[in-house]
């Protein structure tokens, strides 16, 4: 235990009881916060990463959670060893901790300024008005425009990074040593995320503390980290400083989530995924040489097909009411004038920040949410105004792919009840059994197992879902898919296993699609051609790497630079 | 906020006049002849005629529906037939110990449930917890007439410790009269009021800010009084508001067997005496105090809770 | 959990400590009324309980004599008996000079002027008048010469003229009146003496409009400022009553009784009566036994731990120093057929149903054997009821009933539908048909019950919508024709006759019979009508019930009354009796 | 086909909670006790004479006897059937008219939404008491008016619980795809949102079976309840006058039939949210 680590845990064990058994969360791991640093530690959802900064923290809920071994040692001290009395003095005080939902964090119900002065207030007994002078000091050292005023705001009248701002006040509040983050940038859009980090690393600066910060996504590890722990189901496989893990990873495990996350520069056809690098049980596989090879799309030459899709001035408005009997007031244009034409087998992929009307056109394309004006041509044929039974038979063709995999499947249906659902609906296969076997089909198409069949969606994981969604989709082998933000809540590894999924299937059944994503880097390796949006217009439309190479836009340029690059600094002096 | 207000009090119109309608339905349809009832022995067929005209019976239906409606804003519901007072004068005089009665049994049931449900949100999922729940359960699982006729006869003829029955306007005895049914009343309401508060308050224990709040170092009591009983609160008063328009009713049985000359007491005589119009007032009045307290107990839900904007 | 267990505690000791410690020195009694009062018109005084308030405040020209029985008259604000024509149509009465009415805001500068006969014309107007559709209307209905004929005539004007003589109430001077009849009525001086007919003034009519009801200005002896809708009524004594003294002599035996040791002396004899309005019985019971109330009636179901064998005083209580009152009640219970329905008209049917009802079982669950069974309609203590005479139907026979059933046409019940009888909702009357259908169940008779309120039961009585219905008759005035009228034809619904009964031959001799005035001549007319009816069976004659009260040791005066509207003025406290007993409670 | 769908995993949570477990057992228990009595295989002669009047509770008599000399236990049993049918008739009336009419609330807004919350703000507005003996009042007494009543004043909140929960699913992406597959409204509303809020209807309905049995003893002490049967409410109406001469057997015999099976049905009911409702899982 050197003296100037401010926080190393050993052989830290944490389990939970839950009705099904002990559940081993976090599996004897150690590593060590230096003064001054910051430690990045990535994983997967279910790696144990946030349990172990809980577990720092003492906020393992008592009875389910057990610690049967391991210390903590901060400032030379066990906080394992503590009572709750002497946890709670060093809690929010020494260490602090920042979240990652912004939008549900803060107590809907009380002012932004009387949250931060809290900890101030309990902490550093300061009186109402001092510690309300200093919260308002906090907010503008966090960036937040006109502090005084906004410090009298409610949680629900500031957006997300300004709400994350306030919680980065909050946390730093009582000058803590140790700073730990638990994925606080993952639910804001990229721009932002690029100056909350920033904002990180100017206050570590300031305040000298060390940072314990938890993430899934690499590029983020890469701009943030001095040293890196890589953590795979409950265990630590591999810790070093950033930059020999991003050079020279031992593990296959670090080597596959490095392989799996698209870059904007390189254009391959496939992505690697974790399978390739290490097998189910952790053993190295050897990459076969022809998977690694990198090429550009380019040279692939598309046939000219036909147009499938032209979508021309479409708007989309919602009605804005307002007055004493809720009269329309005033319309909000989703949709503001979008024209652009797409070839059969083509991907065109829609990227934007969150607002800025993506899955409100996707939507508006399938009529599941009515155009106010422009026309949709479908296979030569002006689809916008069709109703009833001829909709119906526009739905076998037409065919959409939801983001949460949790809530996009019925659950007191099973497997074989959602295949089948739509070939009952249009009468296609003579019987039951002739659908029980077309949906077997494409269940093992698209990876599953047929004895998964009878399940019901709660006994899959989220990756598996998405595969069910894809199933259910195609059952009706329609021509035109929208995948409206398919992967964004997967996990890395897995994400690339159904993006991959969505080629093989592209290639199969001869599909077109629309991939609408707020991640560049994603959109730039499936789509072939790449519409920026911004307030309900594209304002940009080209091929990807002409995209990347140079944009034309100004907003486009600032998206792309706020990218996390992944590529480790070198470590500060 | 005045906007809000406006277009809540003309939404009130709609449900008043179906109020009024279905008060209609059931009462003035239903009454039937009350001119046998009111003259008695051997009265006459000129009699009975006059008596029908004197009370508008002989009126439209649709006139008669709109004296309802009438009723509704002006409070004037004419005289009861059983004893011939003017009613809105016999509800001035019933209010008070109506009143008496259930408004302290109302504050401290409230009160004491909201302490309990807390207490057993702090230590939820203990023995503790399970238990009082249990209590609770138990006490609002037994018939009110059992509780009356057992307590009456044990606590207040057996021990002597409160008056049987009866009522004194003054202030300091009036307590032991109203004490034991007061009593019942807490006894009785507790057990639906527990369960309620305790749900709210678990629902808001396990939100994120509560995490954050634990994450700045404060005591889960701490917690528990200051940040989840806040946004608690909220839920809670929509809840207790929304029952002060059955206090005017006040309890029919506890005031019938304690002798208290209150509201619900005089709508149980009224029932007894097949009394339409004291029925159809007590109904009425009860009905409009439902829909001014629904108001206001919207307009307290969005005061006490700053997320809602007056769009 | 332990400051709410102290905190608990703590506040039920205070809420018990502060109830009102009860004073001995206040000249005061306490009694308790088991229905709700309505109001203070004497003209609505339908039911006997707010009748007995009213006779607190309010008085007739005649009274019936407290202490006397068989029950006997006397002159209240009247003179004297009144002098009665040779035809017994003209009754001349003189009023005593010098009662005042009540001091209310009604009359001049607050104090209440002197009684006129121009009040007691004005009272018995204001029974007939048109507008205010009188319960008690029955009472002088096409009885005084004139009458009937201003009523008809006010019907039709916007508001009633009292001003308009008429024939039959014509004032002779300020203090005599000479009533017309249109033909004898030897009852006429019972209705004066009934609530109805007491005087009230018009000044405190008009004065108080819609209100009068809830502000009594009468001339009795004790006086209520205002009537508030609440369980407690509180009377004062009237500071201006005139003098009226305690009766010298009473029925034999009363002084041994001690009823006359306040004889002579000026009434009333106490400062203050409060009225407590109870309604369940079990509340009743137990403030009397707290001694919260110094009179109650003792409700069917506490007698058992009140009386033993039926006669004396369970020993707890004696010692104590309660005493208990036993006395017959002038009323009659039964099961009325509705003579109108065709499957009732067959006498051998009812005559069935009578013999297979268990009276005696009744008699001991329901009345604990205390009520005598009823051999026909007249109950025992009014002219025309013979002890001797029995029943040959009234005895309980299952053979004979059987017999009786098939020789009705219906062998053990077979072709006879379900019969429902109707009664009040009370916990009591249900038992009671429960009972009954038990044991006509025996011989195959199936009996249901109506439950209604008693509106409800009055609305259908009179509009004949039942087919039987179970009712107990009590006298309004001493007088055999009160019962006997319940089967005079003329009388069907909506008249008093609720079974729609007629007996042509019964009709003729009520007829003779109801002229003549009290005497040997008539009580031999009621006897013969009275036993001829009772094998005809038009109801199932039930029970002449007995009245148990109980009155604490300290309450002086008390004598069951069947009219006892007036008797609480008699009433008197033994203040020291009532300080030292009250240890025990 | 192993079907172990949500409905299982919800009841294998509810095994663990042992007092959900009795309470379970005890609804059952009450269900059978009512259904032999309305087949008249037990205490189908209630109304025979077993004794003399009012006998204290001994050996023969588990319960003594009333003031006709009549089983207290008998009756009790009995009542049971009262009781347990005024439950289920009230639920069979509300739930019909509570779902359908919170569904096509819930699911369609606009005017069908208007009309169906002020049908039931008019409705609650009115107190319960007052509707429940209105109702009685015009259908005459009697058991079957007494159905009605309960269920004309149960429905309400069922319907506006229903409203609530199914303009919530509306909004979830399984719905919109059954929509992009070609789904009409009433396939979204019936095959897809309906099962996914069922869970409200079953904890609602014991909420309501407790709320029912408590007012069919209001309605016979205001003697509009069951005529000619032995209820609970009749049996208690009766107890409040024979306390006072110390016969306690009836009012206790009653009152301990009712308290155990309302105990049930309210532990049941928490129970059941717990188990059923997925937002408050594993609280």
């Amino acid at each position: 235990m050197s003296l100037n680590n401010l926080l190393s845990v050993k052989n830290l064990t944490v389990e939970f009881q839950t009705s099904e058994g002990i559940i081993r969360a976090v599996n004897n791991i150690s590593f060590d916060i230096p003064q001054g640093k910051t430690i990045g530690i990535v994983g997967e959802s279910g790696s144990g990463k946030s349990v172990t900064s809980l577990a720092v923290m003492g906020l393992l809920q008592k009875p389910a959670a057990r610690i049967p071994s391991g210390e903590i040692y901060f400032n030379g001290q066990d906080l394992l060893k503590l009572n709750e009395q002497q946890m709670r003095a060093i809690r929010g005080n020494d260490i602090s901790m920042i979240f990652q939902e912004p939008m549900t964090s803060l107590n809907p119900v009380f002012k932004v300024g009387e949250q931060i002065s809290e900890a101030l207030r309990v902490h550093k007994n300061l009186s109402k008005k001092e510690a309300w002078e200093k919260a308002v000091h906090l907010m503008n050292q966090v960036g937040i425009p006109n502090p005084s005023s906004s410090a009298h705001k409610y949680p629900h009248e500031m957006s997300g990074g300004q709400k994350q701002r306030v919680m980065i006040a909050m946390a730093i509040s009582c000058d803590p040593k140790l700073l730990i983050a638990d994925e606080p940038t993952t639910a804001l859009d990229v721009t932002i995320q690029k100056q909350v980090l920033e904002l990180l690393q100017k206050l570590q600066q300031e305040y000298k503390m060390s940072m314990m910060f938890i993430t899934h996504d690499l590029g983020v590890i890469g701009d943030i980290a001095d040293d890196v722990v890589v953590m795979y189901r409950s265990n630590v496989v591999e810790k070093n400083h950033a930059q020999t893990i991003f050079h020279s990873a031992t593990h296959p495990y670090t080597k596959g989530l490095l392989a799996c996350r698209p870059k904007l520069g390189a254009n391959p056809r496939r992505l690697l995924t974790v399978s390739d690098f290490m097998t189910e049980s952790g053993e190295e596989k050897i990459v076969p040489v022809e998977r690694v090879q990198v090429f550009d799309k380019e040279q692939e030459v598309k046939s000219e097909s036909q147009i499938l899709l032209e979508v021309d001035q479409l708007v989309t408005q919602f009605p804005i009411k307002g007055g004493l009997f809720g009269r329309t007031v005033d319309h909000f244009k989703a949709v503001d004038g979008v024209s652009f034409k797409l070839k059969k087998g083509q991907t065109l992929g829609l990227v934007g920040e969150s607002g800025c009307g993506k899955t409100t056109l996707g939507r508006s394309i399938l009529r599941l949410v009515e155009p106010s004006a422009g026309k949709i041509i479908y296979d030569g044929k002006d689809i916008t105004h069709v109703y009833h039974e001829e909709l119906r038979q526009l739905r076998k063709k037409m065919q959409i792919i939801f983001q949460d995999p949790y809530s996009s499947l019925n659950p007191r249906m099973t497997i074989t009840d959602i295949l089948t659902e739509p070939l009952n609906i249009h009468k296609v296969g003579a019987n039951k059994n002739e659908r029980f076997d077309m949906a077997r089909e494409l269940i093992e198409k698209v990876g599953l197992k047929s004895n998964h069949m009878s399940r019901y969606p709660h006994e899959f994981s989220g990756g598996q879902r998405q595969r069910i969604c894809i199933a259910r989709a195609l059952m009706l082998r329609p021509e035109f898919v929208i995948c409206d933000e398919s992967v964004s809540a997967l996990d890395v590894s897995i994400q690339a296993q159904v993006l991959n999924l969505l080629l093989d299937l592209q290639q199969e059944f001869g599909l077109t699609y629309i991939f609408i994503s707020h991640d560049l880097s994603v959109v730039n390796f499936i789509a072939d051609e790449v519409g920026v949006m911004y307030a309900g217009k594209i304002i940009e439309m080209d091929k990807a790497s002409r995209i990347y190479k140079n944009a034309k836009e100004e907003y486009t340029r600032s998206l792309l630079s706020a990218i996390p690059k992944g590529l480790a600094r070198e470590t500060r002096p | 906020m005045t906007k809000y207000i406006i277009r809540r009090l003309l939404y009130m119109i709609p449900v008043l006049l179906g109020v009024s309608l279905i008060i209609f339905v059931l009462f003035n349809l239903v009454s039937g002849d009350p001119t046998a009832v009111l003259l008695g022995k051997n009265a006459t067929a000129r009699q009975m005629a006059d008596l029908r005209e004197q009370l508008g019976l002989n009126k439209s239906l649709w006139l008669q529906y709109l004296d309802v409606v009438k009723s509704a804003f002006t409070f004037d519901f004419g005289h009861s037939w059983a004893t011939k007072q003017e009613i809105s004068k016999m509800i001035l005089q019933g209010a008070y110990p109506s009143l008496c009665l259930s408004v302290p049994a109302f504050v401290i049931s409230t009160v004491l449930s909201l302490f309990i449900s807390l207490f057993v949100a702090y230590y939820r999922g203990k023995g503790i917890d399970l238990f009082i729940r249990v209590l609770c359960i138990a006490g609002m699982s037994i018939s009110a007439l059992a509780y009356i006729l057992f307590f009456q006869w044990f606590f207040a003829f057996k021990l002597g410790w409160f008056e049987i029955s009866g009522f004194d306007p003054e202030f300091p005895h009036f307590i032991s009269y109203v004490a034991l049914p007061a009593i019942i009343w807490i006894v009785l309401s507790i057990g639906p009021d527990v369960r309620f508060f305790r749900t709210v308050i678990l629902d808001e224990i396990y939100q994120d800010y509560v995490r954050t709040a634990r994450s700045k170092g404060l005591s889960e009591f701490t917690i528990l009084l200051r940040h989840v009983l806040r946004n608690a609160l909220i839920p809670i008063i929509t809840y207790v508001v929304i029952q002060i328009p059955s206090l005017i009713l006040g309890a029919l049985l506890l005031e019938n067997f304690f002798s208290i000359p209150g509201l619900g007491g005089m709508t149980l005589n009224a029932l007894n005496a097949s009394d339409f119009p004291v029925m159809k007032a007590m109904a009425i009045l009860s009905s409009v105090g439902y829909i001014l307290f629904g108001l206001l107990s919207d307009i307290l839900y969005t005061i006490a809770d700053p997320r809602i904007k007056f769009n | 959990m332990k400051a709410f267990g102290l905190i608990f505690f703590v506040t039920l000791f205070l809420i018990s400590s502060c109830s009102k410690d009860r004073n001995f020195d206040e000249r005061e009694i306490h009694l308790i009324s088991p229905e709700k009062i309505s109001g203070f018109d004497p003209i609505h005084a339908s039911d006997t309980y707010s009748g007995n308030e009213i006779g607190k405040v309010y008085e007739g020209l005649y009274e019936f004599h407290p202490l006397k029985r068989p029950y006997e008259l006397m002159p209240n604000l009247a003179e004297s008996l009144p002098t009665v024509s040779a035809d017994g149509l003209v009754y001349t009465i003189q009023i005593k000079p010098g009662i005042l009415f009540h001091d209310s805001s009604a009359f001049k500068d607050g104090k209440g002027r002197e009684l006129k006969i121009d009040d007691v014309i004005y009272s018995i107007k204001r029974l007939a008048d048109p507008k205010l559709q009188a319960k008690g209307w029955w009472l002088l209905d096409d009885k005084i010469v004139g009458l009937n004929e201003w009523k008809e005539k006010n019907a039709n004007l916007p508001a009633t003229n009292y001003n308009e003589d008429i024939e039959g109430l014509k004032k002779i001077d300020n203090y005599t009146i000479s009533f017309k009849l249109k033909k004898p009525y030897p009852q006429f001086l019972y209705a004066l003496a009934m609530p109805y007919s007491f005087i009230v003034s018009k000044e405190a009519v008009e004065h108080f409009g819609k209100e009068f009801l809830n502000h009594p200005v009468g001339t009795g002896p004790f006086i209520l400022p205002v009537f508030q809708q609440s369980n407690r009524i509180v009377y004062t004594k009237n500071p201006t009553f005139r003098e009226k003294f305690y009766p010298s002599e009473g029925e034999e035996g009363d002084d041994k009784r001690g009823l006359l040791a306040d004889a002579g002396k000026r009434i009333p004899l106490v400062d203050k009566i409060i009225v407590d309005v109870i309604i369940e019985s079990q509340p009743k019971w137990l403030s009397f036994q707290k001694a919260r109330a110094d009179l109650l009636e003792i409700p069917k179901d506490n007698f058992d731990s009140a009386v033993l064998g039926g006669k004396e005083l369970a020993p707890e209580l004696k010692s104590k120093g309660m005493r208990l009152f036993s006395n017959a009640q002038l009323d009659v219970t039964f099961f009325s057929f509705n003579h109108d329905d065709p499957i009732l008209k067959n006498k051998k049917l009812r005559q069935a149903m009578s013999m297979a009802w268990d009276r005696n079982e009744a008699n001991k669950l329901f009345y604990n054997s205390s009520a005598v069974e009823a051999q026909s309609v007249i109950p025992p203590g009014l002219g025309g009821y013979r002890k001797e005479f029995r029943n040959p139907f009234v005895k309980y026979d299952l053979e004979m009933a059987k017999k009786l059933l098939a020789e009705a046409g219906y062998p053990n019940g077979k072709g006879l539908p379900a019969i429902v009888i109707q009664t009040r909702n009370e916990t009591v009357s249900r038992q009671m048909i429960e009972h009954f259908a038990k044991n006509l169940e025996k011989i195959g008779i199936t009996i249901k019950v109506g439950m209604n309120t008693w509106p409800e039961l009055v609305n259908k009585v009179t509009k004949r919508q039942h087919q039987m219905y179970t009712m107990a008759w009590g006298a309004d005035y001493p007088d055999a024709e009160n019962f006997l009228g319940l089967l005079y034809c003329p009388n069907a619904s909506p008249g008093s006759n609720g079974a729609n009964y007629c007996h042509p031959e019964f009709d003729t001799l009520f007829k003779s019979a109801t002229v003549l005035q009290d005497g040997p001549e008539r009580s031999a007319f009621y006897e013969k009508m009275n036993e001829m009816v009772a094998t005809e069976m038009p109801w199932i004659f039930g029970f002449n019930r007995t009245k148990f009260y109980l009155s604490h040791a300290w309450l002086k005066n008390y004598k069951f009354m069947e009219f006892n509207h007036s008797q609480f003025q008699y009433l008197n406290v033994d203040l020291e009796v009532k300080k030292e007993l009250s240890k025990k409670f | 086909m192993n079907k172990n769908s949500l409905w299982k995993d919800a009841f294998y949570r509810l095994a663990q909670d042992k007092l959900a477990l009795i309470s379970i057992l005890i609804v059952f228990l009450y269900f059978f006790v009512a259904l032999f009595s309305g087949l008249g295989w037990i205490a189908s002669n209630w109304s025979q004479e077993v004794g003399a009047s009012n006998l204290a509770p001994s050996f023969d008599h588990l319960l003594g006897t009333d003031i006709f000399g009549r089983s207290v236990l008998q009756k009790v049993i009995r009542g049971t059937q009262v009781a347990m049918s005024v439950g289920a008739a009230a639920a069979l009336i509300a739930i019909p008219i509570g779902v359908i009419l919170g569904a096509l609330a819930g699911y369609f807004g606009g005017w069908i939404d208007d009309f169906v919350t002020w049908l039931y703000t008019t409705f609650s507005s009115v107190p319960n008491i007052m509707l429940l003996i209105s109702i009685t009042l015009i259908l005459g007494k009697g058991i079957f008016s007494v159905y009605v009543a309960l269920g004309a004043t149960s429905w309400v909140n069922l319907c506006r619980l229903i409203r609530g929960e199914v303009l919530k699913h509306k909004e979830r992406e399984y719905v919109q795809a059954a929509g992009a597959i070609g789904g009409g409204h009433m396939r979204k509303l019936f095959r897809h949102i309906l099962p996914n809020v069922s869970h409200i209807v079953i904890i609602n309905t014991s909420m309501q079976f407790q709320t029912a049995i408590k007012s069919e003893v209001i309605l016979s002490y205001l003697g509009l309840g069951v005529q000619g049967e032995p209820s609970w409410g009749t049996m208690i109406d009766d107890a409040k006058l024979e306390l006072v001469r110390g016969v306690w057997w009836q009012l206790a015999g009653a009152t301990l039939a009712m308290f155990f099976i309302l105990l049930a049905f309210n532990i049941l009911g928490d129970a059941l949210r717990d188990a059923l409702d997925p937002k408050l899982k594993g609280k």
